[in-house]
């Protein structure tokens, strides 16, 4: 039935094999290059779809599938098995569908570029990787795509390593990645020691854990339950792969990289994966309030602390990087609130806006960049004070990046608007929810429709003011470009219907939730369980929905105000608040924080090692028996002339003395 | 009563007395042949070369050599400036005392049965006295090295350093060609040698003695060819060769230092035809054992054999060119050396099988 | 009466003075010769010792010394002329080309 | 007698010892080393060891001090030595009286036990040095013999490839 799973990953590593192996010597042609980068994840698309309607049409939802046995020791027995459920149907499709899509935006976007077989061999590995994370069975065949998209992210990020700040993200990215792995790796520890070596149940299995979870209630390390330090520790790996406070900082600079890689794997694939592990492991933290706060805290306060980054940045994908980082904190309020399903599917809506927006922005800097190129510029293209009044010359490109606009800030209809109603109303009124998150996120969802809108009429609106000699040379992108973009475009209008509340589905005709329905057989468990379920009248859900509609509107408004009716303004106000305006811009001193608190004790701790440690007392040694044995030498030196007749001298004197002794005795 | 062999323990008086005869007596008349050796050699060899040689000073000029010898006594003695004093005083006398200490082994006839004493006639008879030859001839080089070195010239220098080599070279192959004899006399002594060859010719031929150049003619070659080259007679007279080195390690020397010299070069003539003689040719015996022949006193048969030979070896001097200095060494090293060391070993085999 | 410390006496002496000339001559050859004149006290030392206890043995030793010195005087000579060659010079200080 | 003549040979060993060791020019300690050899030989002959003797003067005078003076000849190092520096001379100085003053010693406290052998100096007269020294050597010392042989073999085997130019 699904024994042909393998074939999901296989694609992508064969596309990734061939155009790795074969790119530069013999293939060299662009266009087949990225034919087979971009048909191996569409092979993987319709495996993954085939699956998925079988899944639909299935009564049984879990299926497990072994390849090949992997560690056998003992009773421990690890494979390298696939896991397919709803869960990992619902990301397979979305990694395969945004991955190929944006495998086809690249051809035309990474057209010219030198090491093109290099970036889709990367591309490739990367699906490759990702496809088993999410496929993954146990959790060191989970651990091994984590690590897999870690290297991709790292090589793509530096894929232009010539730079030296790309090569400087990427070993960002990659350092502090290694701090959430090592937060996962520690979990994974905890997990299985305490499973295999206080209840005989060694697994790593997810299927196994979540049935053998409950052995853990009662357990305790280090003053916390076991559930609740290992999810912590699941969560410090979330943090540092899906950017949330504190690791998040690695994102924006992750920008470096290709757009579409920005689009692919920092929005819409790789960064969700500390959602969906913390998805895959709901029944975990279930178990544990305290995590479930801590997560639902820390998504709060990365949504809002990103929001308000991104009003003041002018680089456009940092804004969508910012933008980025305050999603993921949304869907992990919806995870800390137990909202599975709603953090899971502002997870699938937000791939489809967020790649939209990615894209298009990618389309903009493309046209900028040729433009400036063209008219021997070297103005950043990727400044958004360059742009403004591209409408007319990109229209698809423009009204694509609207839609996606409308749809992140919640607007009605949307596939946004679902999605974040949804986590809003779990935080709300779920039973691990609060009324302080669901106001910082009340607040956050207000900001983003401000700092979108504020860059959709940076870009598009308003009067050119690109260098006018660039001007004439900015046009709309190549079909490989706005295809992907419309059908993103589509995707994020549309996406949201699969999910319709409860509320509205009844107000309009019984529609049910078909997206919850789908994913059930995978939260259902722990939501009842643990008791975990939004409580509330229909009218409250309703005036909230049309509370947070508001708050967008106001959003939306107030970026329409400023940047489009008074231009002016917002040069006022950073004039009239300097001191806080500049806090924004640099981030809220966040980099620079950690530089002093991490990266200059790390250094001043080498530094003291170096020249403390090394320099006086290793070498201090290694100096001072060099020094002794150069001093004594320097004595004894005399003694070595190279005449042998002092060498005979001594021997004489030698001998007389030693006869001496013997006659004497 | 036995005659007892005369000794300094048995009667000191008596033995000093022979001993000053016998010295007196051995040391006059080789100063006498020497002396006389030269006007001799230019006799021959003037006559050989159809001319006649001194004439003028007494009959057939026979008083020449005393008047050489007043002449070089009287000449003015030069001494380099720059040579190096006393070796160049001590040359001409290192070079003529081995040579004529030599002679002091070289028995001259049978025992002396006078009163109740045998008196060997000879000045001593060492058990070692082969060896004692051997020494003594080697130990001439010094001479011509320091008179080489001594010179401060480099012509003198080049002569010594020839007779060095040369000497060494040619001593070994003397050795050897002389260790054959020891093997078949199983003595070191010259009286018992010569004694020995008075026997009858290996044991069977009655009248004619048993010299050991009938049983050695080989040996007896090669002695004689490198005996030549050790006392640098012609051909090998390489390091006085006239006509490339002026006159070699004497170059610088005049007066009576050159007359030792010259008195050296007959006196090695002389020590290595007496040496030869008493080795290979039977010494002070008769040549054939008939009464007519014994009857005659020992050293006249010396001295006629020790005529003969130095008649040969003026002879050569008027026949031979002297030979370079390449061929030399190769005829040393090549040729007298092996034949020398195949000469001993044929000697050993024979007489193993003989035993 | 000589007694056999007579030659022993003198053989010391010969022998310090061989030693005094190895240590303080600095021509190769000289150096040479003062160790040939240290192996002829030695020399002495055994024959003197070996006619006193009326024994062949010390001779027989001499003779073995006197192989050696041969065998080092051929080898130690060629040794001097090869060093003269390429040092134009035979002075024991000179040879210190494996000094630093 | 006997013990003046002794004297006055040692007297001459003695000093043309010093002769090897004080003189500038090489050739002159050669002549020294000479005379010292030829002196020993006098000490063999009346330790009743003439064969000794001869040897001494055979191999020491005849052939290695040749030698010895041909190489000198052959470099042409009639010229004087550098002088060593004081210390060194002094050093070597109490080096060899300490020397001395071992042997010494060593000779008033030692005490060389008396006749043992059998080699009385009459056999050595009657039966001739010789052939004793003969006999002991080719029966007792036959394999150090053939040893001291190969030795001698090696010796001119280097010495050839030493001193030749082009090997």
């Amino acid at each position: 039935m699904y024994d042909k799973l393998w074939l999901i990953p296989f694609f992508p590593l064969l596309g990734c094999i061939i155009n790795g192996l074969l790119g530069k010597r013999f293939i060299k042609n662009e266009k087949i290059i990225g034919a087979i980068g971009t048909g191996a994840v569409f092979l993987s698309f319709l495996v993954s779809c085939k699956y998925f309607f079988q899944l639909l049409g299935d009564s049984v939802k879990t299926h497990e599938n072994i390849v090949a046995s992997w560690i056998t020791v003992g009773n421990l027995q690890i494979d390298w098995g696939f896991l397919f459920d709803p869960l990992s149907a619902i990301m397979l499709l979305v990694v395969t569908g945004v991955g190929s899509l944006i495998h086809l935006y690249s051809i035309g976007y990474m057209h010219g570029e030198e090491g093109f077989y290099r970036y889709f061999s990367y591309l490739n590995l990367f699906i490759f990787s990702m496809l088993m994370l999410v496929l993954g069975n146990n959790l060191l065949v989970m651990f091994v795509g984590w690590e897999g998209v870690g290297l991709c992210s790292y090589l793509l990020i530096g894929y232009y390593f010539e730079k030296k700040s790309a090569g400087d993200a990427a070993k960002k990215a990659f350092v502090m990645n290694r701090v959430g792995d090592f937060g996962f790796l520690l979990g994974l520890f905890v997990i299985f020691w305490t499973l295999g070596g206080k209840h005989g149940v060694w697994t790593l299995n997810f299927v196994e854990i979540s049935e053998n979870a409950h052995l853990l209630s009662g357990d305790m390390i280090l003053g916390l339950g076991v559930t609740t330090v290992a999810t912590l520790c699941f969560f410090l790996g979330a943090t540092g792969k899906s950017a949330q406070l504190p690791l998040y900082t690695w994102l924006p600079d992750a920008m470096e990289g290709p757009t579409p890689v920005s689009a692919l794997i920092h929005a819409a694939t790789m960064v969700t994966a500390g959602v969906y592990m913390i998805g895959r492991m709901n029944v975990l933290f279930a178990m544990s309030p305290t995590t479930m706060a801590v997560i639902a805290m820390v998504g709060a306060l990365t949504a809002i602390f990103a929001a308000s980054i991104g009003f003041a940045q002018n680089d456009i994908k940092r804004v969508l990087a910012y933008s980025t980082v305050s999603q993921l904190g949304f869907m992990f309020v919806a995870m800390g609130v137990g909202a599975f399903t709603a953090g899971i599917f502002h997870l699938m809506t937000h791939a489809f806006f967020k790649a939209c927006l990615f894209l298009g922005s990618g389309s903009v800097i493309h046209a900028m960049h040729h433009a400036m190129h063209k008219a021997h510029l070297d103005d950043d293209p990727q400044d958004m004070r360059n742009m403004g009044g591209l409408r007319k010359k990109m229209p698809i490109t423009w009204a694509t990046f609207g839609i996606s606009c409308l749809a992140i800030s919640g607007l009605p209809f949307f596939s946004g608007f679902f999605s974040k109603d949804e986590i809003l109303w779990w935080a709300f009124a779920s039973s691990r929810g609060s009324l302080l998150v669901w106001a910082i996120v009340v607040v956050a969802a207000c900001m983003t429709a401000f700092y979108m809108f504020r860059c959709l009429i940076m870009t598009f609106h308003g009067e050119q003011k690109t260098n006018s000699k660039a001007k004439d040379y900015i046009h709309e992108s190549p079909w490989t470009i706005t295809v992907p973009l419309i059908v993103l475009a589509f995707l994020a209008t549309v996406g949201g219907l699969v999910g319709i509340p409860h509320v509205i589905g009844k107000l309009i005709g019984d529609i049910p939730n078909k997206f919850e329905h789908f994913l059930a057989p995978v939260f259902e468990h722990s939501q009842q369980l643990y008791k975990i379920e939004a409580h509330g009248t229909a009218s409250t859900e309703v005036s909230l929905m049309v509370l947070s509609v508001l708050i967008a509107c106001v959003g939306i408004g107030v970026a329409y105000f400023m940047y489009k009716k008074n231009p002016e303004l917002p040069a006022k106000f950073t004039s009239k608040f300097p001191k806080f305006h500049r806090f924004i811009y640099n981030k809220w001193y966040v980099d620079e924080l950690y530089d002093s608190l991490f990266i200059n004790s790390t250094k001043n701790l080498g530094t003291f090692c170096w020249k403390g440690f090394d320099v006086k007392v290793v070498d201090g040694i290694v100096n001072g028996v060099a020094k002794a044995v150069g001093g004594l030498s320097s004595v004894l030196r005399h003694t070595q002339t190279g005449l042998f007749q002092n060498y005979a001298l001594t021997m004489v004197l030698g001998t007389v003395v030693m006869v001496a002794i013997f006659i004497l005795n | 009563m036995m005659p007892e062999m005369l000794s300094l323990s048995n009667s000191p008086g008596i033995f000093v007395g022979v001993m000053l005869v016998k010295l007196l007596a051995v040391f006059g008349v080789t100063i006498f042949i020497v002396a006389y050796a030269t006007w001799w050699e230019r006799k021959i060899i003037g006559h050989m070369q159809t001319r006649l040689g001194p004439m003028r000073t007494g009959w057939h000029g026979l008083l020449q050599p005393i008047a050489d010898g007043l002449k070089l006594f009287f000449k003015e003695d030069l001494i380099p400036d720059q040579a190096s004093k006393v070796p160049f005083l001590l040359a001409p006398l290192m070079i003529l005392i081995p040579a004529l200490i030599t002679v002091a082994v070289i028995p001259f006839g049978p025992d002396l049965h006078i009163g109740n004493f045998l008196i060997p006639q000879q000045i001593t008879d060492l058990n070692i006295g082969v060896l004692y030859i051997f020494a003594f001839t080697g130990l001439g080089v010094y001479g011509i090295v320091l008179a080489g070195w001594s010179s401060n010239s480099k012509y003198s220098l080049l002569g010594g350093i020839r007779a060095t080599a040369q000497m060494i070279s040619y001593e070994l192959a003397a050795g050897l060609s002389i260790i054959a004899i020891f093997m078949l006399s199983e003595t070191l002594s010259l009286r018992e040698i010569v004694s020995l060859q008075q026997q009858d010719l290996w044991g069977v031929c009655s009248f004619v003695p048993n010299w050991y150049i009938f049983s050695q003619p080989l040996a007896f070659c090669l002695f004689f060819i490198t005996g030549l080259a050790e006392i640098n007679r012609t051909p090998f007279d390489m390091p006085e060769a006239e006509s490339e080195l002026v006159s070699g390690f004497c170059t610088e020397y005049s007066s009576m230092k050159y007359a030792l010299f010259f008195m050296a070069e007959y006196a090695n003539m002389t020590v290595i035809s007496a040496i030869t003689v008493t080795l290979f040719l039977g010494g002070w015996s008769a040549p054939l054992n008939i009464a007519i022949f014994t009857m005659v006193p020992g050293f006249v048969w010396l001295l006629a054999k020790v005529f003969a030979l130095m008649f040969f070896i003026i002879w050569l001097r008027a026949t031979f060119p002297r030979v370079r200095y390449d061929q030399l060494m190769f005829l040393g090293w090549k040729v007298m050396l092996p034949l020398a060391l195949l000469n001993v070993l044929i000697t050993g085999l024979v007489v193993v099988i003989l035993q | 009466m000589i007694s056999v410390y007579h030659y022993m006496g003198v053989a010391g002496i010969l022998f310090a003075m061989g030693t005094y000339g190895v240590l303080t001559r600095r021509n190769a050859i000289v150096i040479f010769m003062c160790v040939e004149l240290m192996l002829n006290s030695v020399n002495l030392t055994f024959i003197s010792l070996s006619a006193h206890l009326q024994n062949m043995d010390g001779q027989i030793f001499v003779f073995f010394i006197m192989a050696v010195a041969a065998a080092e005087a051929a080898v130690g000579l060629a040794l001097m002329i090869t060093f003269y060659r390429n040092r134009a010079s035979i002075d024991v200080d000179d040879m210190n080309m494996l000094k630093w | 007698m006997e013990i003046i003549f002794f004297y006055l040979v040692a007297f001459v060993v003695v000093v043309s010892g010093l002769l090897v060791i004080l003189c500038k020019s090489p050739i002159n300690c050669a002549l020294g080393l000479v005379n010292t050899f030829f002196c020993l030989a006098i000490f063999y002959v009346m330790l009743h060891a003439p064969f000794m003797a001869a040897i001494q003067i055979m191999v020491y005078a005849g052939a290695i001090m040749v030698l010895i003076l041909f190489v000198i000849m052959l470099l042409n190092l009639g010229t004087a030595e550098r002088k060593r520096y004081t210390q060194g001379i002094v050093w070597s100085a109490v080096a060899s009286l300490m020397v001395l003053a071992n042997v010494i010693f060593f000779l008033k406290r030692g005490r060389v036990t008396g006749a043992e052998g059998d080699i009385t100096t009459f056999m050595v007269e009657s039966v001739g040095h010789t052939e004793l020294i003969g006999r002991t050597m080719f029966t007792e010392f036959i394999l150090p013999f053939e040893i001291a042989s190969i030795l001698l073999l090696v010796a001119i085997v280097g010495a050839v490839v030493l001193a030749k130019k082009e090997v």
